[in-house]
Order: C-alpha cells, then structure tokens, then sequence
C-alpha cells in the first residue's frame, strides 16, 4: 500500500501536478470559448486564471521548507519557500479580481443594450 | 506525509467543479459552486505554503461571489421588467 | 433535442481537449523540474538573495511583503492602478444608462424597516461582527510586515465590512450611503499616497521608490527602519485605493439592482 | 536641471499617471480643469520623451533606471536606447494628441463630472500602459502593463458605439487568454532561469539553448503577443473593437495599442534568445506564415466593406503583418524596415482615425459612400486622409514608402522573394481600395444637405474646433518628415541600436 502511494507521489511530483494544473488551464479556456452564457465565460476565466496561479506557485515549493516568513534564528534559504512566486501571484491575483469587475460592468451594459446575455441570441439580433 | 497527494485530490476536485459550472444549466447554482471553487483553490494554495496568496484568494473569492449575486439579481430583475412591459 | 445535441456536442470537445493536453502536459511536465527540489533555478538563483537579505535590507520579517512592496514595489503600485483603473472603468461603463429609481428602493425600505428577512439575526451579526472585521483589517494593515498580509487584505476586509452594512437591508443605523465618485475619489487619494511616497526619495537625490533616501528618519544608520516606514505608508496608500474600488464597483453594481422583489 | 535628466525614463510614466489620479478630485470641482490637466500632463510627457530622445541619441549610450534602487536582478529596471526613444516618443505624441482630440467630444457627451473624469482617466491610463510596455525591462512588469493597456482599452471600446460592449467584451475573453499566455510563457522561462530581469535572461539563455521547455516558452509567447497585437490567426478581437470604440480615443486604440505589444515582442525575443538557435528558427518560421497570411488576408478583407472605419481596422491586420514580416526577415534591414513601420504607420493610422473622427463629429457618417464632396467643407480633413492613404499606398515623398523599402531591402539580401512579392501585391490592394475612398472625396456627388450640416454643428463656416485640428496637423507634419529625414532615422538613429543591441 505504502509503496503505491510512494509510486503515486513520485508521479504527482515529477509531472502529474503540472499535468492537472495545464488541464485545469485547458478546461478553463475551453469554457471561455465554447460556453454560451457570458456569465459562465467571466467565471471560467477566473478558473483559468487560478489555474495560472497556481502553476507559477508550484515552483517555489520546496521540501521541507517552512512558510516565507523571517523567523528568530534561521536565515539559510534552505528552510523558507521561494517567495517570489507568491509576490508575482499576488499582483496576478489583483489583476484578475480587476479584470472580472470589468467583466461584470460589460455583462450588466450587454443585458441592457440586447436583453440576453446568452451568445447565440446576441448573434441572432446582429451583435456581431 | 502526503501533500502531494492532497494536492492532487484538490486539483481533480476544482477540475471536476469547473466542468459542472460549464455543464451548469442554472446561473446561481454556478455562482455557489464557483464559490467552492475559489474555497478549494485557496485550501490549494495554503497547502503548497503560499499562506499571502491563500488570504487574498479567501478574500477574493468571497468579493467576487457577492458581485457575481448582485450581477445575477440585476439580470433576473431587468428580465422581468422587461416582460412586464 | 438540439440542446441535448448542443451538450453532447460540448462533452466531446471537453473530453478530447482533456486527453490532448493531458498527454502533452505529461510530456511537457517530464522537462519541468521536481517539485520540491531544492536545486531547481527558481528556488536557488534570485529567492537566496531574497530570503538572506531581506530581513537586514527592509527589516520586514514577511519575505513576501518584501518583496513585493520592496524589491518589486513598481508593480504593487500599478496592481493598485489597475484596480483603480477597473473601478473607473466599471464606472464609465455603466454610467450612461438610466438607473431603478430611488423613490421606489426608499419607500419599501421606510415599510419594511423592522423586518425584511429574518433581520433579527442579521441586526446582531451584524453588530458584532463589523467592528471585529475593521479591528482586524487595520490589523492586517499594521502587522504586514511581520505576519501575513498587507495593504491589499487590509483594504478588502475594511471594504467587507461596508460590503456587509450596504446588503443588509434593514439595519437602521446605516451609513450613509458612500456615492460612486467619492470612493473613486479616495481610491485615487490612495494611489497618490503611494506614488507621493515614491517622488518623496526622488527629491532627496533617490531614484523612484527608493525608501533609504525617504527624507525623515533618524539619520544614515537606519536604513531598514526607512524601508520599513516607506513599505507601511504605502501599504497605507494600497490600503485607500483597493478599499475605493471595492466600493466603487459594489455601488456602480448595486445601484442598478432593487433587492425588494 | 541634471538631477531631473537622471530621472527622466520613470518621470515620463509619473505625469500622465500622477494627472489621472487627481483627475477625479479635480472633475469633482471642475470637469474643466480635470481635463486639462491630463492634458497638459501628456504634454509634459511630450517634453520629457523629446528631451530623452536628444540625451539618448547625443551621448549614444543607453539610459539604465533602478526602481527601488535595487539593482538590475532583484529589482526592477527600465532600459532605455535609441530604438526605445523613438517609440516612447511616438507613443508621448499620439496620447497627447488623442487627448486634444477627443475633447470636444467628450464635451459633447459629459452626462455628470464623474463621465468626463472617466473618459480622461482611462485615456492617460492607455498611455501609462503604453509607455511602460516600450520602456519596462522586466518580464513580469511588463505583463502588468500589458493589463493596464488592456483594461484601459476595454473601457474605451465599451463607451464607444452601440456595438461597443460586445467589441469589448470579445476583447476580454481574448486579451484575457493573451495576456494568461504571455504569463505562462514567462512561467516557463522563470522556472528554467530563475529570474524575470530580460537582460538576465538574455545572459542565461546561452546554457539553455535547444531545451525543449524554452520551445514551449516561445510558442506560448508568440500566441501572447500574436493576440495583443492581432496578428492574422489571433485577430478575431479586432475589426469590431477598432470600428465600435469610442471616436475620440480611436487613433488611440488603432494607431498605437497594436503596435506597443508587436514591439515589446521584438525586444523579448530579439534581446533574449540568440539569433542562429533553434527557438529562433522556429520564431522566424511562424511569424513568416503568419505575416504572408495576415497581409493577404487584411488586404483583400478591406476590399469588401464600405465602412470607413471597418477599410481601416482590416488594413491594420495587414499593416501588422508587415511588422511582422520585418521581425521574420531578421537581418538589419528587415528590423529597420520594422521599426520604422510602428512609427510611421502608427502616424498614419492615428491620421486616418483623426479622419474618420472629425467626419463622424462633424456629420455622422460612417460610410464612404456619403464622402462626396466633403473636401470643401473640410480641407484640412481632406488633407490629412489624402497624405495618410498616400502613405499607407506607399508612395514616395511619405513615411509609410520608406518602411516598405528596407523591408524589401531586408528580404531581397535574405533570399526570401516570396515576401517581395506579397509586399507588392499587398501594396497594390491597398492602392486600390484608398483610391475607391479618395475617389469618392472628390469625385462624387455631394450627398450630404446643408440642412443636415447646420443642425450637426451650432458655429457654421468652421470647420473643426482647434483642438481637433491640431492634431491632424502634427499627424501630416510627421508622416512628411519622417519621410524626409528617414535617412537620418534609420541611418544614424535606429542602425546602431539594431545592429549592436537585436543582432548581438
């Protein structure tokens, strides 16, 4: 059993956390494409964007490494986790609540304009 | 310790959320998944250590499950007046 | 039928995108490195400096805030402009259509004032845990430089609490209603707060954002005190813009919507 | 005096973005005076990009600026030489016209302060973002000035035309997936490099060269860029957003927010990856593609509307495809060719846009068919599209001539005749569907009553309030001189850069 779960680790560490997070990627960008209700499209958007987020993040996991904050007596670079994903993120993660409010904005003016805010009704009344 | 174990179970979990919310017929039961969603994606980010991000993301995503309610609430009601008229 | 079609249609597109990027993810992640491995280039090249120095440089003992309001403090400050900028945009977008007349919102509010859901409940939650929110976001405003947080957190958990007064219909003490523009106004108070903080070293002979030649402090020793102070004023700064735009876009949003169906 | 030339790269960024905060304190007062301030910042900016320009070109070494005062990898730097000057000051110029430009229309539409607060706001943003992009020297900056941009551009095609939300909201999704992938890419650099600083990278590229992840890299960064910068497969956004947006802020959009990214590419992949690779190679190949579709495609896609503004949004795909082509030719020429093409054609574009704006202020129409005999009424107008579509054509004494030469240069020393031949051909479209428009200015009937005219516009016998007018001059007196002095441009100004900074 132990060794299953050794084996399963060895493969999650090696390429199947990369491999769900691209998924989590594709997933998202297939939604904003093929989803025809423009909510969805604003939601699978910030999915695509977590997912982003997270892949930067897993590159500064490190073994044993302990939350990026400065304790009393240790300073080796060993013992923290690489915080510049996590400051790089943080910008990413503002710039997404952005771009949804913006989204959002748009997608209350579209039901204005056209009364639907589903895609193939907008085509339909020349909102191309 | 399995972390990377976990890891996995989340990221299949958000994987599998994502596609109910594309698959969804009902906006405001996309909404309250999307909610667990951003919920799964900072337990992610608390476990891979990033505790900054994790807080942020909590925040996030319970600002923007308000904007995603009242934008619902807003379309509902502009529907109705409209049939109304 | 043709929905069903449409939906089958989807599922098929999902699952062959699924297995097409799955299989190439499996061979791009074989190129990327380990995770947890302590020798890969991210985690030994520039994050060393970061983690060794950041302590003595800017006397911050959360690495991330110091990074990021520190050695990359230029793009904290246009994260904060583009929330500033959505707010405005969200503004601009929605401003050109005729809004749900107010008499209608005030009127069912004055009816209903006691009780329109369960607010009995609402009332007391809302007594308590608003005052525990704001103590705790000039909390997360304070102490970002030794635990977790930072302006952004602290802005976004002040404007929860207002968040909280504005969609809780009934409480009878509420605020006064903040207008759009105000919060604009002081989102954008916010940011200059922070742009002020970085011209303040240029005039000192400093380049921009340079905190060491921030002109108060006590003299040439003290130079992670100076980063110090200069991370917290513009965490102060962040703290303005985001709690501005949080508004801005709740109230843009909330104006066109009348709860009272 | 030399305390404020050490600070000029950052100070440039600091006007416009200092104005647009105060804008909304100061609209609150007076809409007026918020106004002009953002316009007298653009300005200043103007200043400061001209005064940088002629330290940079006088002393012929770069400008390295420390944010932060951190050095280069821990920090964050803004670098800036020759190539880098002309393009801030192009993107200075535009800004600050568009923003005289778009003044009496905003006056036309103010409903409330916070409106005209907004529109000008979001116009100094667009320039902020602009600026940034051509001058940032980090790859995650840029990406925060790639949102900035994108933002910023939203905003400005959703308080456009009817049609514009939906422009804008397409624009979302797909600058959104742009911007994500451009983010990916540089995930992948950073994980195989460790750093985000390009010179950085350019240093640690030589060990990894011909490593599979930095393959992976590139091709997410074409698709980023490709989709800011509406490259032919990756265009889908930009005919609807660059014919709904707002008209004031159109030049804008058209003229210089395609451009910025197609030259921020050119920096990433020329200073960073070495040019004989195999990244390289497979950069060249599929730009090349996509440049000879794109040309082709544009061209003969604006033969078929009758829109004045749709014939322009689908020349500029074409018109991309041109730059494109420079970076895929890769020699000195060819880059040259490039460079000159952002400038001039970003001149020309703008110009066309100033056009269509001035007509749609002045009458309201969208359509070439109602051209007929405008030139009377509006001479400067006239002018301006003339000159403008005389350049874009290609002909001699204008810029748009110029660029077209040393791409042509560039690709006849590389043996890439195909691209000779398309420039050609695509030239010759473009002959015939801007002699289908100027024919129309002057030799159709005229269709547009007096009556229609004086119910448009309150002051009769004018033909355009000042500050619109301005502007079409500096777009005319700029298309003329870079055509004059291109020898000086591309000789002294642009070829040493290239040669020794792109072509290392």
């Amino acid at each position: 059993m132990t060794d299953i779960i050794d084996r399963l680790e060895f493969f999650l560490a090696d390429r199947g956390i990369y491999m769900l997070a691209l998924i989590l990627f594709a997933v998202g960008i297939y939604g904003m494409i093929a989803c025809g209700n423009y909510m969805k499209k604003i939601m699978c958007m910030n999915i695509m964007q977590v997912s982003i987020i997270f892949f930067f993040l897993t590159f500064g996991q490190k073994e044993g490494g302990t939350l990026p904050i400065a304790l009393e007596n240790i300073f080796s670079a060993e013992a923290y986790i690489n915080p510049v994903p996590h400051a790089l993120m943080l910008t990413a993660i503002v710039v997404s609540l952005g771009t949804t409010g913006v989204g959002l904005a748009l997608l209350m003016k579209i039901k204005d304009i056209y009364g639907t805010i589903e895609e193939e009704e907008i085509t339909g009344k020349g909102g191309k | 310790m399995p972390i990377l174990l976990l890891e996995g179970l989340l990221l299949l979990a958000m994987i599998s959320i994502a596609i109910a919310i594309i698959f969804g017929k009902n906006l405001l039961a996309a909404t309250i998944i999307y909610c667990g969603f951003s919920f799964s994606a900072m337990l992610l980010y608390t476990i891979v250590g990033a505790a900054d991000v994790a807080f942020t993301e909590a925040i996030i995503g319970t600002i923007s499950t308000v904007y995603f309610i009242i934008a619902i609430k807003s379309i509902k009601n502009r529907g109705e007046h409209d049939e109304k008229k | 039928m043709k929905k069903s079609n449409s939906n089958k249609k989807l599922a098929a597109g999902l699952i062959a995108i699924i297995i097409l990027v799955g299989a190439s993810a499996l061979k791009i992640g074989s190129f990327l490195p380990v995770i947890g491995a302590q020798d890969t280039p991210a985690n030994s090249y520039l994050s060393e400096y970061y983690i060794s120095h950041a302590v003595e440089d800017t006397a911050s003992h959360n690495i991330v805030t110091a990074v990021l309001a520190d050695y990359r403090g230029f793009d904290t400050l246009f994260e904060t402009c583009v929330l500033f900028l959505s707010g405005i945009t969200a503004v601009m977008i929605l401003s050109t259509k005729k809004k749900i007349s107010h008499d209608k919102t005030i009127r069912t509010i004055n009816d209903n004032s006691e009780h329109i859901f369960s607010s009995n409940i609402m009332d007391a939650a809302f007594r308590i845990v608003v005052p525990i929110i704001l103590i705790y976001g000039i909390y997360v405003l304070i102490h970002g430089e030794i635990s977790l947080g930072g302006g952004f957190q602290a802005g976004a958990l002040l404007a929860c609490a207002y968040l909280l007064d504005r969609i809780i219909p009934s409480f009878q003490m509420r605020v006064k209603h903040i207008t759009d523009e105000i919060a604009l106004i002081t989102a954008g108070t916010g940011a200059l707060f922070y742009v002020i903080t970085g011209i303040l070293p240029m005039l000192n002979g400093g380049n921009f954002l340079e905190f060491n030649k921030l002109p108060f402090g006590s003299g040439a020793g003290d130079i992670a005190g100076l980063h110090s102070t200069g991370i917290l004023m513009i965490e102060i700064g962040v703290t303005l813009c985001v709690m501005g735009i949080i508004i801005t876009i709740l109230e843009v949003v909330l104006e066109r919507t009348d709860f009272d169906d | 005096m030399n305390q404020i030339a050490q600070h000029l790269p950052v100070l440039i960024i600091l006007f416009p973005l200092c104005a647009t905060l105060l804008c909304p304190l100061i609209s609150h007062f007076s809409p007026d005076w918020g106004k002009r301030s953002v316009i007298s910042a653009l300005f200043l900016s103007v200043v400061c990009a001209v005064w940088q320009l002629v330290i940079v070109v006088s002393s012929g070494e770069s400008i390295h600026y420390f944010l932060g005062g951190w050095k280069p990898p821990i920090g964050i730097e803004f670098a800036v030489d020759n190539v880098n000057a002309v393009i801030i000051l192009l993107v200075a110029v535009i800004s600050w016209t568009t923003s005289l430009f778009s003044s009496p229309f905003e006056k036309k539409e103010r409903t409330r302060s916070l409106y005209s607060a907004g529109y000008y706001s979001m116009l100094a943003f667009l320039a902020v973002g602009l600026l940034g992009m051509s001058t940032t020297g980090d790859a995650f900056n840029l990406y925060v000035f790639m949102e900035i941009t994108a933002i910023s551009g939203y905003g400005l095609i959703a308080v456009g035309e009817e049609k514009g939300p939906i422009a804008s909201f397409r624009y979302l999704m797909t600058g959104t997936i742009g911007a994500s992938m451009y983010l990916l890419g540089v995930g992948f650099l950073y994980a195989s490099t460790g750093t985000l600083n390009m010179a950085d990278l350019a240093d640690k590229m030589p060990q990894l060269t011909d490593s599979p992840l930095i393959i992976i890299a590139v091709a997410c960064l074409i698709v980023g860029f490709g989709i800011k910068m509406a490259l032919f497969p990756l265009h889908g956004w930009q005919p609807a957003a660059h014919s709904y947006a707002h008209p004031g802020a159109d030049p804008m959009i058209a003229g210089i927010m395609i451009k910025i990214p197609a030259y921020a590419m050119l920096r990433f992949f020329y200073c960073i990856f070495i040019e004989d690779s195999k990244v390289m190679q497979l950069f060249f190949a599929a730009l090349g593609v996509m440049a000879v579709l794109g040309v082709l495609f544009g061209s003969l896609k604006a033969l078929r509307y009758d829109t004045y503004n749709k014939i322009l949004a689908y020349s500029s795909i074409g018109q991309v495809g041109y730059i494109a082509m420079g970076f895929a030719i890769g020699n000195v020429y060819g880059l040259i060719g490039a460079v000159l093409h952002i400038v001039s054609h970003a001149f020309m574009k703008a110009g066309l846009f100033y056009t269509s704006g001035a007509l749609k202020y002045r009458y309201g129409i969208h359509e070439t068919t109602y051209l007929g005999q405008v030139y009377r009424k509006m001479p400067v107008t006239s002018l301006t599209m003339v000159v403008c579509a005389l350049s874009m054509i290609g002909l001699p004494p204008f810029a748009g001539f110029f660029s077209k030469w040393y791409l042509a240069l560039g690709a006849i020393q590389k043996g890439q005749y195909i691209f000779v031949a398309v420039l050609i051909l695509s030239s010759l479209l473009g002959a015939i569907y801007f002699f289908r428009i100027i024919e129309k200015l002057f030799m159709e009937r005229e269709k547009i009553s007096d009556e229609e005219n004086n119910m448009r516009t309150e002051k009769k016998g004018k033909e355009l309030p000042w500050q619109m007018l301005v502007p079409l001059i500096v777009v005319v007196a700029a298309v003329i001189l870079i055509g004059l002095f291109n020898a000086y441009i591309a000789g002294d100004v642009l070829k040493p850069v290239i040669t020794e900074v792109f072509l290392k």
